[in-house]
């Protein structure tokens, strides 16, 4: 494996005294350091706005109103904070020790614990008006001694608990001041990031229903992948991001031009690059009805492709294509084109062949994955990428809803075309670990989206047609089509469900019976 | 708020309805004239118009429904003096204190009264509540909107401290408190105070946000004769549900045939040579912002014969 | 008012030092005494088994294989514990102190904390064979006994820790006695119990649902209730405690007579009793459709009449009819008939009158809460309660699934029925608190079941008749209607929506509003 | 496990499938036999078949469905040993530990293995899982599981005490782990042993069950160099999702027309006067038996340097 540019370095330099399958150089104690070259993320007072750029000595980011000058990041460690210096504008290295204290310095802190009892309920306590504290920052004045002013002018500051004192300061902090945190684009990184911006534009993916999709979808190295995502490539990345460089993504678009954006702020190797193939799903869609699949246009450029080399490869007649797919990727991204788009273009692909022909010949070799997570009724999607799975593989569907998903659990049921299926939602809660003040945090984030994943399995005959109409109870659709065919179905559809009812009963059954069975020995074991 | 009659007439307390976000609180008095976004009303012309009305506004620009105060709408709708107790939380703890039409109740604090209108509702008429409070502005405005939503003979606001020596002791409670509710920062301190109001069988209640207070309250229950403890968390999960416009893909697969979909010509669109169509479909998810954490309630019951 | 039984002695002798709105006597020393004529319910074992009796001097109940005389408990303190007596066939007071001490005496606990580093995976530690523990048994040999030579035939217990020990104790104790508590009926202690026994009887309705459903209901004391249960008379009887004397409870039954028998597990006083009409929910739809009320069968008689007394009234005649009724009872109550409901049937409503033609005139005079908890789909009763849920009057609507609710939600609220709608469901768990041990309970209930609640509202104009289809995804229903007409529908259905859709989303946009906001009140305020 | 092909062959480990109940583990041996209650199968009777299929028994009266092997389904399928690690947690320890094919991490305990096979799954084949049990018993297990799944490759067990002097110091790991996960009773007392192996920029994941073991470890997180500390809960909601039998009353209303209801003659019945008709409906609720809790998981950084 080569090591054509600087970044990813934790990976692509990897060596030293591992046991036996790893071909790599180890020079961990570079890995966590800025470097030019390399993407990151910054982070603007903590989670208020999040950037990615690519590194480079000279160059100025937009924070605030101002154009700041990165140049003493590099050779810092990742995860480093950096605050805004107004005057010279630039960043200045604060550890979080500096932090810490600049928040004990500022003030004297209560020592005992107040209690609220005569705590006045009216906010008046500020001594200060806006308009002064207004005065003072246009002056110029520094942001410790806003807050001092601020603080001193506080008449409800003295009575509090040292911990609301704390807490209190910490926000002025974080008002008056611009602090700056450097994070490595990683899948977590970039899914936190995406997540607190604008959740809509990665179809609503939280941490958790994430990790669950990719384990559940059996990712891992050496393996092939079919996904099908609008969620600006983030999916696509994180899959590229656990294979690094070893198997095969196919990641088909709906729209114009792959919409592939985040892909490009992971700062993938070359090596991890050439694992996506990039295709129209409606290939899946001409090749599922025999028909010619040469008629369809070739993939288009994208944001993971170098527009310059492409453009030199496909001559001036593809010009307005780009300018195609740039819409497309607006529309499919939830209005994309954010300033995290905006870095310069890394090359994708320039060895592995996203030509029809190839994706046809990958698709028919089979993929031992199918991950979907689209902003689009999902059935129809998995159906037309059915026949890509292979047997014994794994799907994987993410939705916001679960009734579409209810929707593909009971076809797959009832066709008895996959096995071990489930729908799942994940309750997720973050704790405050203090002392004597532990208790879960009063906000809490309560949709992680719905996930349904299965095995897909094959009947002994090989795959059969089965009886059409999706399920029940989709109904606009269903209910349009002509009467006579729609009760046959209709009767066709209940037929076949009551014994499948009570399979499912029996199947359902064993699964609480089994939950109750392993607590059982569970309680054995603790005895 | 416990008598609402059907038809509106002065001086009720009314709920003006515009939505979850959006409601306002009227006392009906004839002079008087209401303003808002949602129109102008004068409220003799509001006044004689049958409770769970659509009105329009004076103008006719702007309507409004009109509805019968409740301790739910009302805790939604009041002033947040201090944070308040969550409806769940709240029917929870009536239904854990088996508290009914007769029960004579304690609390501790009384806080912004929230609480104490939905434990009024309850007891009343045959029951009352005593409320103790240990700060005096809170007692004043609690007074007041329990008088003006015409709880006030079924609540008793006493401005004490429930740690403090003299505790829930009063002359019309004599060992008859059949339950006792406590949001306090160190409940533990006021259960010695709770124990001489009670009664064999009474049950108690302790809400606190921190696990610690949950552990010393605890450790104090046990080791106080009381019996059943038992802690619990309650979270409501509330789902955004709605006709939804769903987009639908129509790609071909060897499993059904999909000329029933492209029949459909409803918002028909194509993108990427893909065609599709948008169809409204009645989907359901929880609301993304949720509360993570209210207060733990720990329930006990006080058996010193058991 | 009189005190004409000796149940529910707290309500009913209810004096004393009260304010101003009490004209009963308080004893309240005594309230907590078991005395002759109580229904109890005797709790075998923690939870093992629930049985309702009423307290009779020298009757006997069934626990385990055997019948006991249970005397002994009168006179005592309720929540009290009795221990089987095998020799004597009697319940003997055993303290919780005494049940502590009994834990602690038999044998020695460890006092260092083992860790289990060494602790021998195969559970062979015990040498008493299941055959000589069967035998001791058999030989009558007392609990305390058997329990502390199993404990000495085991090689493992030495090596646990004290709290594996406690709880190993704990489940021993209770594997070889039998210990009864003896419970207050209540709304919380009946309904924990059913709930254990089969909660599919009381339709799953967990206590957090119940007391929302209560609190959302808005029920109270000298209001008019409507509700239509299939909970074999929990539900009613949980609004009957709450009114205790004060209201009137109009109690709709689908069946051929009321199936109410948990009613009488209450011991409710005649008073309260006679807050209850049941009634045949078919009088609501006979009264919709204007058609002649006096066709209608009278209500029959109901495991709360007592069966005596209404054959006398009504003569032999009526034999057959409840016969029928026993069938009907036995069908909604999902295969009740357990002993339960084998006290003996108390007298209600004598004074009431539950004619249909009563029934009617409290109907239309409006009642300000509708509660409907069945198993069956709710939409349609929902509706045809409606027109006698006074406008401005609460519902709530209780169902085991989300789907039903959803339904009923879209069309309230496309019809502008109702305002103030909400469906919700509860997650609620139970802690473990100990000295280095606290944390959640690692079984849970996970599911409440979901509830709708509302406000009713009517246009200006008065009722209109809205368009008919429930919602556009009932299906099996909607889509056999005659093709023209149901395309039609389709159609003013849509039309219908798109305006609504953005209705909605502004009301759903502002409560999460709302919740952000009143979260930033808040944490101003804890400043 | 990390590599099937599409069709069987001797040797492999193969999941019989009839139900998430009812799976059991062979590996193949041409000279063997499987009995169950789903029917007899010689295994050269599956050798040779594809992977997914459906098998009828020899003797035609069971069916059953053969699957290749994942971590998921080998969790569920293993002898619990000790309590093992659940799909939910086991997901969200992997992707806050920024795991990927080529990362080194470190595990202790071993336990049943259940988490070391995801991990191994997720490092390989670039990386690699050093685990360490201090249960010599449970390390023979994991040893052999290890082998008969062909993770051996990239996994290594050692018998050792986490909390230990030696810790997780091993010829083959140099100061090079990006990711260290700690199952213990005091994970606190690993953590200076953890920092002799991790670098600047490296994940720590500690999951206990009680909150006063997170308390202990968050403090020493904290005072040392650990940023980033963050403590959350994860669990698992699954549905009943199922065509279900649902009745429907025959109600007259004044809203809507009811002879379309009345058309509808699919389990047509009648109750006390009131006609009713049944129909499948497309239903979903989550299960009673849920998991209430399994343990904390505290995720903290390395960062001596920021």
């Amino acid at each position: 494996m080569e090591t054509e540019t600087p970044m990813d370095v934790e990976t692509t330099s990897n060596n030293g005294n591992n046991n036996n399958n790893n071909n790599n150089t180890i020079v961990k104690t570079n890995s966590n350091v800025i470097k030019e070259g390399d993407h990151v993320i910054l982070d603007i007072n903590d989670g208020e706005k999040f950037s990615v750029i690519k590194v480079k000595l000279g160059s100025k980011v937009k924070i605030g109103k101002k154009q700041i000058l990165i140049n003493s990041i590099i050779g810092e460690s990742y995860y480093s904070s950096f605050q805004v210096s107004n005057e010279k504008n630039t960043l200045e290295r604060i550890t979080q020790k500096e932090l810490d204290d600049r928040l004990n310095n500022l003030v004297e802190l209560n020592q005992n614990d107040a209690d609220n009892r005569n705590l006045d309920q009216n906010n008046t306590a500020q001594k200060l008006t806006q308009e002064d504290i207004t005065q003072m920052k246009e002056k110029g004045t520094d942001s410790n001694t806003i807050i001092k002013t601020i603080v001193e002018n506080s008449e409800s500051f003295k009575t509090k608990t040292s911990f609301s004192q704390i807490k209190y300061l910490k926000k002025k902090i974080k008002k008056y001041s611009t602090i700056v945190k450097i994070i490595k684009p990683t899948l977590k990184s970039l899914t936190e990031a995406y997540y607190k911006k604008d959740s809509r534009k990665i179809c609503g993916l939280r941490f958790d229903s994430f990790g669950q999709l990719l384990t559940l979808g059996n990712i891992r190295a050496n393996s092939q992948v079919l996904v099908v995502e609008t969620c600006m490539g983030l999916v696509t990345g994180s899959i590229a991001e656990r294979m690094n460089g070893d198997g095969t993504i196919l990641s088909a678009y709906i729209g114009k031009g792959p919409s592939l954006s985040i892909v490009n702020n992971f700062g993938f190797d070359t090596d991890v690059l050439n694992t996506i193939y990039p295709f129209n799903l409606n290939v899946t869609s001409v090749l599922n009805k025999d028909e010619d699949i040469s008629k369809l246009p070739p993939t288009a450029s994208s944001g993971i492709y170098d527009k310059q080399v492409k453009e030199k490869e496909k001559g001036k007649q593809q010009k307005d294509k780009v300018k195609e797919k740039e819409e497309g990727d607006n529309n499919s991204g939830g209005g994309g084109g954010g300033e995290e788009d905006g870095g310069p273009k890394t090359i994708v692909n320039q060895r592995n062949d996203t030509s029809n022909e190839n994706i046809v010949k990958l698709l028919k070799d089979g993929v031992w994955s199918l991950v979907i997570v689209t902003k689009y009724s999902p059935l129809n999607i998995l159906l037309s990428c059915w026949p890509y799975l292979n047997s014994s593989g794994s799907f994987v569907i993410y939705s916001h809803f679960p009734q579409p998903l209810m929707e593909v659990h009971q076809f797959l049921h009832k066709n008895q075309m996959a096995v071990n299926q489930q729908i799942s939602e994940i309750w997720m809660r973050e704790h405050q670990v203090l002392p004597k003040r532990t208790h879960p945090m009063m906000g809490m984030d309560g949709a992680s989206g719905f996930i349904l994943y299965g095995t897909k399995v094959t009947k002994p005959s090989s795959i059969q047609k089965p009886i059409s109409s999706p399920t029940t109870t989709t109904t606009t659709t269903t209910t349009t089509t002509k009467t006579n065919n729609l009760l046959d179905i209709e009767n066709k559809v209940i037929a076949a469900t009551t014994t499948i009812v009570a399979t499912i009963e029996e199947e359902v059954e064993n699964s609480e019976s089994a939950l109750k069975k392993r607590r059982i020995d569970e309680e054995q074991k603790k005895e | 708020m416990l008598n609402p009659n059907k038809i509106i007439k002065e001086g009720d307390r009314i709920v003006m309805y515009n939505g979850k976000d959006s409601m306002t609180v009227l006392t009906m008095d004839s002079t008087n004239v209401y303003n808002s976004k949602f129109g102008t009303y004068r409220h003799k012309n509001i006044i004689g118009k049958e409770y769970g009305s659509k009105l329009t506004s004076d103008n006719g620009n702007g309507f409004c429904h009109v509805i019968a105060m409740t301790p739910e709408l009302w805790s939604i709708t009041l002033d947040h003096r201090t944070q308040i107790l969550f409806n769940l939380d709240i029917s929870t703890i009536i239904f854990n204190l088996e508290l009914k039409n007769g029960s004579r109740a304690v609390e501790s604090g009384t806080g912004s009264g929230s609480l104490s209108s939905s434990i009024a509702r309850t007891v009343a008429p045959k029951g009352h509540l005593f409320t103790f409070e240990f700060h005096e502005e809170r007692v004043k405005f609690a007074r007041k909107d329990f008088k003006d939503n015409g709880l006030d003979k079924f609540i008793t606001v006493t401005h004490r401290d429930a740690c403090g020596k003299e505790g829930f002791l009063r002359d019309d409670i004599n060992n008859d408190i059949d339950a006792v509710f406590l949001d306090l920062p160190s409940p533990w301190d006021a259960i010695e105070n709770a124990i001489a109001v009670i009664h064999d069988g009474s049950m108690l209640c302790s809400f606190s946000p921190c696990i610690e207070q949950v552990q010393n309250t605890c450790l104090k229950l046990a080791s106080s004769k009381f019996q059943e403890i038992k802690t619990i968390e309650v979270l409501i999960r509330t789902f955004d549900t709605r006709l939804q416009e769903y987009e639908e893909l129509n790609l071909s697969n060897p499993y059904i045939d999909d000329n029933n979909i492209e029949e459909n010509s409803r918002g028909k669109f194509e993108i990427g040579g893909i065609e599709g169509f948008k169809k409204d479909k009645l989907l359901s998810r929880p609301f993304t912002e949720a509360r993570g954490h209210t207060g733990y309630l720990t329930f006990a019951r006080y058996l010193p014969n058991a």
